[in-house]
């Protein structure tokens, strides 16, 4: 892995490789098992103003190739970050991706504004998180929503900023869209959908939130389907993110128009997951004999009928 | 004892009682743990079930190479796990957590547990035997043949009362005057439980009560065991304050006394 | 199996048990495996007005704990449905469900007219079906197209109508009521997750169509949600269908406010599937000494609170 | 000849070649298959992978209540039933489909396949054989090791030619003058072939110059195996107009002169 070939630029970004872990499923702990300078990127966890801690269990239940989750964004709150954290993640070379979480547009703008410091190379606007209220409601539902949202943030800093958007909508062209009008750099897609399970002898929710967030493999021909839906219409980047567990699904992202992607999930199944995908897309790039591996970004997308294969939703059309 | 990613290969995998099985790992590189750690177990090479089980440590052979492990057939992941046979493999990742701690001056120790929770204490049992401490057990279960590890705790020399629900022996009160009757008797200077959230409630409330200190090792389902993901956190009293720790990684072997036994 | 304990009325309509197959994956075929008197009711695929080829190969792809499809609706027609395929379906005593697909809501109209003949017990109108135009779009993803059609078809026919939603949006509550309000007699919730697969070798989408259907035990955290969510907002009964395999997920279902469920995908896999069920959710109802499996429905739903946790969508609370 | 779920038992499980493996399944009521129908195997008790994995016949032997299958390793379900080992219970849905036909007044017949497609048709030469008809085969492959039942249909008596890509001699327009030439010097009343689009446009063409049937068996991705879902559907000519049919149900066999093969 000496050359750049796997590098790739999003937004003012410049990432070693596309790969990086999707925030809420990794932090320092993991440096136990890979070196965190062969990432892409590093992501931290959804940061919010003040300290939360997070919902009742059971937080985490297993589902038929997948999990369901709903932590509900436990954290110490941005000054705890800033003080404890932040430093910690110096001291690695591996931009950092910092994860926020508002109440507000104005919220996630003060988040942006306090972040705003030395260290942090990028801000994730988590508008989607699904465990903050019951029944799983975000902003990124909503192309207003998201605009307002994206909008505040991108006054409040200079620094690239990705919005963050939820499948859990059946308009992700309108929300992506709003997403880079209001100054978006890159959009991460997508957070988890919203999903439960009941105990059957209890007759009760399993979850202590009643509902969480549907991730892992399960869900990423979902995903797969809204990045290729939204990358004929937005001209930032994408990165990818859903169920990815092996270099192959990379491939499949990248092809359908990710410029890179986020590997949450199967961080919890093989901790040295991501450094293995790594690995053998650099082998792949070597096979294919390709000089970067961001030619193959787009490529299914190749003959598409654009106007009639792009949307779900006909509104984005008109 | 730092974690890594092993494959085992089972030596031994076999029924105790109609519910539990004992499995035999050879992972000669996994012998580096102790008491109250566990291991977190993949079931399938594909994608359902996804995630590891937690599974904590019954026995270490640093001679041959060996990790025990005891468990209850609850649902598909343990079912998979028992239907393994001698020489298969098995992916465990660990040792992971806080384990139990045993300080050298303490003469005797008290271990209250029940169901697959005395798979659990068996370890201790024994490292506390070999430390020249007197080790006295109750083990609770639902029947007679739930109660998993009596024999291996009597070969040890530990003096083992046992209680059942189908004797009406383990109701909570029963329970408390056994406790008591040993702590008055004999030089107790620990306890020590798992298993059952009103039997921690118990041992909390006699641990302070008799002011002997007290560890339980807790359950909680887990996303990732590495202390990434928030998903096995309850809440504790920590120095007058209330924190939400991650049983993963903070535990599993939590102090009696930070124990928030409402919140278990 | 003696007694009706497992019954359960559906609209005007009495099912033998909740348990039915799911539309498109079902067919005379099964005959051979299962005695279709022992079901709740037989749902035909879905019927156009006229012959569909149906789309290019490959039609289906596994994926991870599901499958995708795209299919689109091959089928030979409603006459021919009314001249060959209907006698056959006769005879069974088990109520016939026939779905229809059509093109406006005049076009589904006109099918569901047709179809008010002797033999036909229920009319399921598939709005939902994603495979029909390229990126998924359906009528079942806006509130408005779901009131015009379901309310083309009530004009149109006194059979009994069920309205088959779309997962895919983000307003599953509006979209519910909306079918509620134009007139349809009970939900099926829901058809397939938009997604799609692809080949990092041929660097292609895999489908034909390249997106299709996806179904299977993946989606049923996301499906039951959806049932839960509608649940208290609706008066109507609810189907589930969505990744059902075994009679415990029949049991969620019914927790989460379904009244009946359909199965799909699984016939694939255990083609005695829908009887074991049965079998097994008889054994539960003795078990537990109901009286009737209707005793649980909406159980999950106690101590609720409703106006927090019921929709997705901010708009549908107002 | 009706078909049932069978929980059959694993007696041979063996690699032929590299690529290749050979297993034979205890199922005595499933033996009531013919060359060319197939089974639905299930490989997996959860649900990922979800879906069964359509195997034809290689042979069946009555009186063991044998079921024999030659399958080429390619994905996850098929690495999954090269994991299988003697003893291993397998779950088979089946017989499925149609099968060959063979007309009992034909002297002989011409078997043209291609990789894992010949063991699709190994079974038809056994049947042949034992009807007293002449076997002439022409195998292809990508390479010599992967020319798999070569042996076999030479112990059944049938003249056997192998072309390889790697020797150059697989090319169609060489495989094309051998068709002549055995269609020109025997008595070839029917042809049949599996495993290649090139090769199936070549039998087509050549069956239909010379005025003799031909079948082929086709393979397409499945959901149900039993002709519920339309998942494996392919335009076919039939009467003089396109219908399309389900490659599960209305074949795997078909009449060579029923293909469009620019839809295969
Ligand atoms: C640190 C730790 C150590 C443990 N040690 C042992 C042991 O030595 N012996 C033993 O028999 N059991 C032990 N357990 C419990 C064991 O992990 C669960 O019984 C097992 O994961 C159930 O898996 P399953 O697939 O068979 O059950 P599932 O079908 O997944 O669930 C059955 C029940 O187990 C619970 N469960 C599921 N996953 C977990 C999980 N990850 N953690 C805890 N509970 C879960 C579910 O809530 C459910 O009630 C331990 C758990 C933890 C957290
Ligand atoms: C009627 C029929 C008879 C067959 N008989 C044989 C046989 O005797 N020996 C043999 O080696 N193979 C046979 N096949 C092909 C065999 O079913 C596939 O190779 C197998 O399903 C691949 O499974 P996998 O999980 O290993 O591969 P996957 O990882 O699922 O896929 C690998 C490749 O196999 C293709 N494939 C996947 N599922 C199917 C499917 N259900 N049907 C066809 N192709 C599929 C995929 O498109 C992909 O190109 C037959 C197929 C059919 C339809
Ligand atoms: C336990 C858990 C916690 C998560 N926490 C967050 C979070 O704090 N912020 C966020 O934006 N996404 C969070 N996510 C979502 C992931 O970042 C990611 O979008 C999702 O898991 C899909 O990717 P995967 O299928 O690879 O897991 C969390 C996911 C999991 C499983
Ligand atoms: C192969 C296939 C074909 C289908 N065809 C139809 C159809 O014609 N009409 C329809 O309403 N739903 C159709 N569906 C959707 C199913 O009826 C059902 O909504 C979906 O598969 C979810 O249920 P499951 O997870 O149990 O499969 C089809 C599904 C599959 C897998
Ligand atoms: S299980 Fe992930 S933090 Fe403990
Ligand atoms: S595979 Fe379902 S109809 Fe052929």
């Amino acid at each position: 892995m000496s050359s750049d070939r796997l590098s790739v630029q999003v937004g003012p970004l410049r990432l070693k490789n596309p790969v990086m872990p999707a925030s809420g499923t990794f932090s320092p702990d993991l440096a136990e098992w890979i070196d965190f300078d062969q990432l892409g990127a590093l992501v931290t966890k959804s940061v919010t103003w003040h300290p939360r801690a997070g919902n009742p269990g059971p937080r985490c239940i297993e589902t038929p190739a997948g999990m369901l989750n709903a932590v509900g964004i436990q954290n110490k709150g941005v000054e705890n970050f800033i003080i404890d954290q932040l430093p910690v993640y110096r001291r690695w070379k591996t931009p950092l991706v910092v994860s926020i979480s508002g109440e507000s547009p104005e919220g996630y703008a003060r988040l942006a504004h306090r972040l705003t410091v030395p260290g942090v190379q990028t801000i994730e606007v988590n508008i989607s998180c699904p465990n903050l209220e019951v029944g799983g409601w975000s902003p990124a539902m909503e192309a207003d929503g998201t605009y307002r949202t994206i909008r505040a943030v991108r006054e409040a800093t200079d620094l690239p900023i990705w919005a963050k958007l939820t499948p859990n909508t059946g308009d992700m062209v309108s929300v992506a869209r709003a997403a880079q009008e209001a100054g978006a750099d890159a959009l991460v897609v997508a957070n988890t959908l919203i999903g439960m399970a009941i105990d059957p002898h209890t007759k009760r929710p399993k979850l202590g939130n009643v509902t969480g967030g549907l991730s892992g493999p399960a869900v990423k021909p979902i995903v797969l389907r809204m990045v290729y839906q939204i990358y004929p219409h937005v001209n930032i980047p994408i990165i990818g993110c859903g169920g990815i567990s092996r270099a192959d699904d990379v491939l499949e992202y990248l092809l359908a128009g990710a410029r890179a992607v986020q590997v949450g999930t199967y961080n919890f199944v093989n901790p040295r997951g991501m450094t293995e995908i790594i690995r053998d897309l650099d082998e792949y790039v070597e096979r294919e004999g390709l000089k970067s591996i961001t030619e193959i970004v787009g490529q299914a997308n190749k003959g598409r009928i654009f106007s009639a294969s792009c949307s779900c939703s006909r509104s984005s059309e008109s | 004892m730092s974690a890594d990613l092993h494959q085992g290969r089972i030596v031994l995998n076999e029924w105790v009682g109609r519910r539990y099985k004992h499995m035999v790992v050879e992972a000669p590189d996994a012998v580096v743990a102790v008491p109250g750690q566990f291991f977190h177990l993949r079931l399938s090479s594909q994608w359902d079930p996804l995630l590891r089980r937690p599974m904590s440590i019954y026995g270490i052979d640093e001679d041959r190479g060996w990790v025990e492990f005891l468990y209850h057939v609850r649902g598909r992941g343990t079912a998979l796990l028992a239907g393994l046979v001698p020489g298969d493999t098995l992916d465990l990742l660990g040792p992971l957590g806080r384990g139990f701690s045993l300080d050298s001056a303490w003469r005797g120790i008290l271990l209250v547990g029940r169901g697959a929770g005395l798979a659990t204490l068996a370890p201790l049992a024994e490292q506390a035997v070999q430390s020249g401490m007197d080790v006295f057990a109750i083990l609770s279960a639902r029947t007679p043949d739930r109660l998993v590890s009596v024999d291996r705790l009597h070969e040890l020399g530990a003096r083992v009362a046992t209680v059942t629900d189908v004797e009406g022996t383990s109701e909570v009160h029963v329970v408390e005057s056994m406790v008591r009757e040993i702590l008055h008797r004999e030089s107790v200077d620990a306890v020590f439980t798992c298993g059952s959230r009103r039997l921690t409630k118990l041992m909390q409330r006699l641990a302070d009560t008799h002011g002997i200190p007290g560890q339980v090792a807790l359950e909680e389902n887990m996303g990732c065991g590495l202390g990434m993901c928030y998903c096995c956190v309850k809440p504790f009293f920590r120095e007058g304050r209330v924190y939400p720790l991650r049983v993963c990684r903070e535990g599993p072997v939590f102090s009696l006394a930070e124990v928030i036994v409402d919140e278990l």
